[in-house]
């Protein structure tokens, strides 16, 4: 890849850092008791929680496992897990 | 058409013919008189452009380089103590690659204070990814103005460009100058067109920071972009001659060099003096020559060296000094350094600091110790005092 | 400054080069000032200030007491005073003396006592460098509409004495 | 309108986990949509989203230097305005950018009252650098620069209150918010575009990191500093108080508690005196904002 004068870019580049290796615990969401608020996609610092067709999904690709969207969310849905290597 | 106008005007007249839309600069002594006619331009309807009076040198520089990557031609100019307190903008618009052109009356740092005349300001900043051209005289800083928006935004340079004159003794003296017209410029300096440049239609990201893995490179490519940039001011320095009948596709100028025994080297209006030394000298038999130098950064070695070949004695005048060094002056360093292996004497001779006047005389006394083989010292102090 | 300005200026419409620069200082309104003036048929490259001059004005003959205002004088060389008085002390020998009383005239026709033109005319009279029309020219770049008219009548009329004095 | 589906910050960026700057960059993109440029000063948030190619910013965005983002974004609207172009700016910077270093700059744009939204992501101290001091470092928070020893309880001076500094420039929309009010945020940000001239948010953004707590606990910590008032959520429109989040306010121990930068005003004992001090600054900003909810008895 040629540089790019004045060190500028494009988007796009970003998704190339999977930053979910970073992770210790991973998130679960229990969509019995989940109410689709919203809370949870709008927390996540990495835009890795998405409400899609129903069903909460965690990009593990970015997910950092911090835990925001599990302490925040109102119905207790979310639980952070050890993650088995 | 000759006409007799100050240098500062004469400068503001060349800024607003190469058509800026934003102009940004504060307000310092000797460059006050050409931001104050700009702001007059834009005052009067003369010129259609934003003029932003800021906070500070730092916010001149600064509001012009986000102009700059909004994809418009910018201007400012500053001296001395302004240029320093914008010294890390500096760097930044060359790293950024911004064609900024900034005219620099050059005037001396303190402390002591003074608000008279040396180099010191452009030439501390020599290494920060800006050309540098110096004028000698009205026309030649007026023109230079023009060549160097062509320089500088041409995508295979991309780089910003100081263009330098000494203060008062150039930008407040009235002599007479052609000035071009606007179809003239127009026909000779196109539009901008930015290479990067921050728009909503094609999102970019500007300024973003380097590991170690990248850094490198991109300084390499820099120093790449300034060698480049030394062909693109011959280029258009040459077509500049070619519509104006005055050319300027070289970076030196050579006076009177042939057969000379002692050579002169120097930055802007101190060659008029000198010029008019060595006539003298000349009359009275003693071979002296000239080479000016009209582009500094990047330095044109080869064509110093082309220049001063055979000359036993080069004296190089520098309104500066680099403290702590063995020649003292930061042109010097250069210049023998472009002389390296011929066995040219150099030696440099700090004079004019903060205004200090030079006169024929001094220039002969210089050609003398020249041929006496002293140097790299200050000449003309006032021993008195010490 | 602006005197020199307008005898560069005016030099200039006369048809030669000429170049005027002032003795750059951080001096406040009314504190002493110099400035120079080079005219030549030649294109100017001298930078250095003016040691040698052919031609002195004084504005204000006050200053003589505390600013060598003759110094470099050569043999021939003209010095005009802006006085009411009729002789200066301390001009050196061989250095031709002329004098006007440039205050009175500037109040008399412009009601300010601001003498740039007219020494200016004065000066074109004594030194034959300039022409009056030359000057007059300069002086109505400079100046607009009454104050243009006015000026130009305060040079006239001093060139006009300094012509007569001779 | 806010389109909350948007996403223009991405994925990718190396922001520690639970990261409040984060959040905001996040928040305040949905609001501002696609017709903007951002403009950054050096800090935590310029680093972890943009080395060199990886950018996680989907619009315009340019980063100079540490201080100098209002004086370029002054550049940027004068070209815009020049060019007839109509992208909104908007700044994106620390509290150590905001209230020490870019003060100048900032104030200068602000004065010229520039069609800018100057945004402060206020995670109270130097982050990027290590955790130093800032102007906007609370009364007797640890910092490296500032740390509790025998001869100290921490930061010695008050946080500056920058937003009425920007007020008394005459800013038409000077406002504060927090990340754990992700709604209120984007909000404010969508009226402060949309109010012509300089107009300033200043949004509270905790650092898990610098102010040592649990990563998952960001949201809830924002909301801790509201209730006991020791951070208020308000507006001031054309140098009025339109708006101020109204509270039933706790004591401020339990925000001070949560934090390892506040740890030694409860180790070895409890430093009632210190704690006294921070709570009579919650008790002036209660008064001053009136956002005690009053109950009946």
């Amino acid at each position: 890849m040629a540089l790019r004068i004045g060190a500028a870019a494009a988007p796009g580049r970003a998704p190339d850092n999977k930053t979910g290796s970073w992770r210790v615990f991973m998130p679960i969401v229990d969509m019995e008791k989940c109410t689709h608020c919203g809370t949870c996609t709008l927390a996540c610092p990495e835009t890795a929680v998405s409400d899609e067709d129903g069903e909460i999904r965690f990009d593990l690709d970015y997910c950092k496992g911090c835990g925001v969207c599990a302490n925040e969310c109102p119905a207790k849905a979310i639980k952070m897990i050890l993650e088995e290597n | 058409m000759l006409q007799i106008m100050e240098g500062s005007h004469a400068v503001a007249e060349a800024a607003k013919l190469c058509r800026p839309e934003v102009v940004s600069a504060y307000p310092i002594t000797p460059q006050t008189h050409i931001v104050e006619r700009l702001a007059e331009m834009v005052a009067d309807g003369e010129l259609d452009a934003e003029y932003l009076c800021v906070d500070s040198e730092l916010s001149a520089l600064s509001v012009c380089l986000g102009s700059s990557a909004a994809g418009s031609r910018v201007y400012s100019a500053t001296s001395s103590q302004g240029l320093m307190l914008m010294a890390e903008v500096v760097f930044n618009v060359a790293g950024m690659r911004q064609p900024i052109i900034m005219s620099i009356a050059n005037r001396a740092l303190g402390a002591p204070l003074s608000i008279w005349n040396d180099q010191q300001d452009s030439l501390s900043l020599r290494d920060s990814g800006w050309f540098q051209l110096y004028g000698e005289d009205v026309q030649e800083m007026t023109d230079q103005h023009f060549i160097a928006y062509k320089a500088a935004e041409r995508h295979d340079v991309l780089l910003p460009g100081f263009v330098c004159f000494d203060g008062f003794i150039l930008s407040h003296t009235y002599e007479p100058v052609d000035i071009p017209t606007q179809e003239e410029i127009d026909a000779y300096l196109p539009p901008y067109v930015p290479y990067n440049k921050l728009d909503a239609k094609s999102p970019l990201s500007m300024g973003m920071y380097a590991t170690p893995d990248y850094y490198m490179e991109f300084r390499y490519e820099t120093d790449l972009a300034m060698q480049r940039a030394g062909n693109a001011i011959s280029e258009v320095g040459k077509e500049f001659g070619e519509m104006f009948g005055r050319d300027y596709s070289m970076h030196t100028e050579s006076y009177r060099m042939d057969d000379a025994d002692v050579a002169f080297v120097a930055l802007g209006s101190i060659c008029g003096t000198v010029k008019d030394a060595i006539d003298e000298m000349r009359a009275d038999g003693i071979k002296a020559g000239l080479v000016k130098i009209r582009t500094y950064r990047p330095f044109p070695a080869k064509e110093i060296a082309h220049a001063l070949a055979g000359v036993p004695k080069v004296a190089v005048l520098e309104k500066n000094i680099s403290l702590g060094t063995s020649m003292k002056g930061i042109v010097g360093l250069e210049v023998k350094d472009a002389l390296t292996g011929t066995g040219i004497d150099v030696y440099s001779y700090v004079v004019g600091l903060g205004g200090r006047d030079i006169r024929k005389k001094d220039i002969r006394a210089i050609a003398a110790l020249a041929e006496k083989g002293e140097g790299n010292m200050f000449y003309g102090l006032r021993t008195e005092l010490l | 400054m602006t005197a020199a300005e307008l005898i560069a200026t005016a030099a200039f419409k006369s048809g030669v080069y000429s170049q005027a620069f002032p003795a750059f200082g951080v001096e406040r309104r009314g504190a002493p000032v110099q400035a120079f003036v080079r005219f030549s048929d030649e294109k100017i490259r001298l930078r250095s200030q003016i040691y040698e001059p052919d031609y002195i004005i004084v504005q204000d003959s006050s200053l003589i007491a505390d600013v060598n205002v003759f110094s470099g004088l050569k043999e021939g060389s003209i010095v005009l005073v802006n006085t009411d008085k009729d002789t200066v002390e301390d001009v050196p020998d061989g250095v031709n003396l002329i004098t006007i009383d440039a205050t009175s005239l500037a109040l008399e026709i412009l009601g300010l006592p601001i003498t740039n033109t007219t020494l200016m005319g004065a000066f074109a009279a004594a030194t034959g460098e300039i022409g009056l029309e030359a000057l007059e020219e300069a002086l109505s770049e400079r100046f607009s509409g009454s104050l243009a008219e006015k000026n130009i009548a305060a040079a006239r009329r001093a060139y006009e004495l300094i012509q007569e004095g001779q | 309108m806010v389109d909350k589906s948007l996403e223009l910050f991405d994925c990718g960026h190396r922001a520690c986990g639970g990261c409040g700057p984060a959040m905001l960059a996040r928040l305040m993109l949905k609001a501002t949509g696609e017709n903007v440029i951002v403009v950054a000063s050096t800090g935590c948030m310029e680093v972890f989203s943009t080395p060199y190619p990886e950018t996680a910013w989907k619009v315009p965005w340019i980063h100079s230097l540490f201080e100098n983002a209002a004086a370029v974004a002054s550049g940027i609207e004068a070209s815009l305005k020049h060019n007839n172009r109509t992208e909104k700016v908007v700044c994106i910077c620390g509290d150590g950018a905001t209230f020490d270093i870019g003060m100048l700059c900032i104030s200068g744009a602000f004065e010229r009252g520039h069609d800018i939204t100057y945004i402060c992501y206020d995670n109270e101290a130097y982050m990027n650098t290590g955790i130093q001091r800032s102007g906007a470092t609370p009364y007797d928070a640890s910092t490296t620069t500032t740390p509790a020893g025998r001869m100290s309880t921490g930061n010695a001076l008050p946080k500056k209150d920058l937003p009425q500094i920007l007020n008394a420039h005459g800013a038409s929309y000077v406002a504060t918010a927090s990340v754990a009010y992700p709604m209120d945020v984007m909000k404010k940000v969508e009226k402060a575009i949309n109010t012509p001239g300089a107009c300033y948010i200043q949004v509270h953004t905790p650092c898990s990191t610098g102010w040592g707590f649990d990563g998952a606990k960001t949201i809830e910590i924002g909301k801790q500093a509201i209730e006991c008032g020791l951070w208020v959520n308000y507006e001031m429109e054309n140098g009025e108080l339109k708006k101020a989040k109204k509270i039933l306010r706790t004591p401020v121990d339990d925000y001070l508690k949560a934090q390892k930068r506040f740890r030694h005003l409860f180790k070895p004992e409890r430093n009632a005196e210190e704690i006294a001090k921070i709570q009579a600054i919650a008790d002036a900003n209660a008064a001053k904002y009136n956002i005690d909810i009053k109950l009946k008895e």
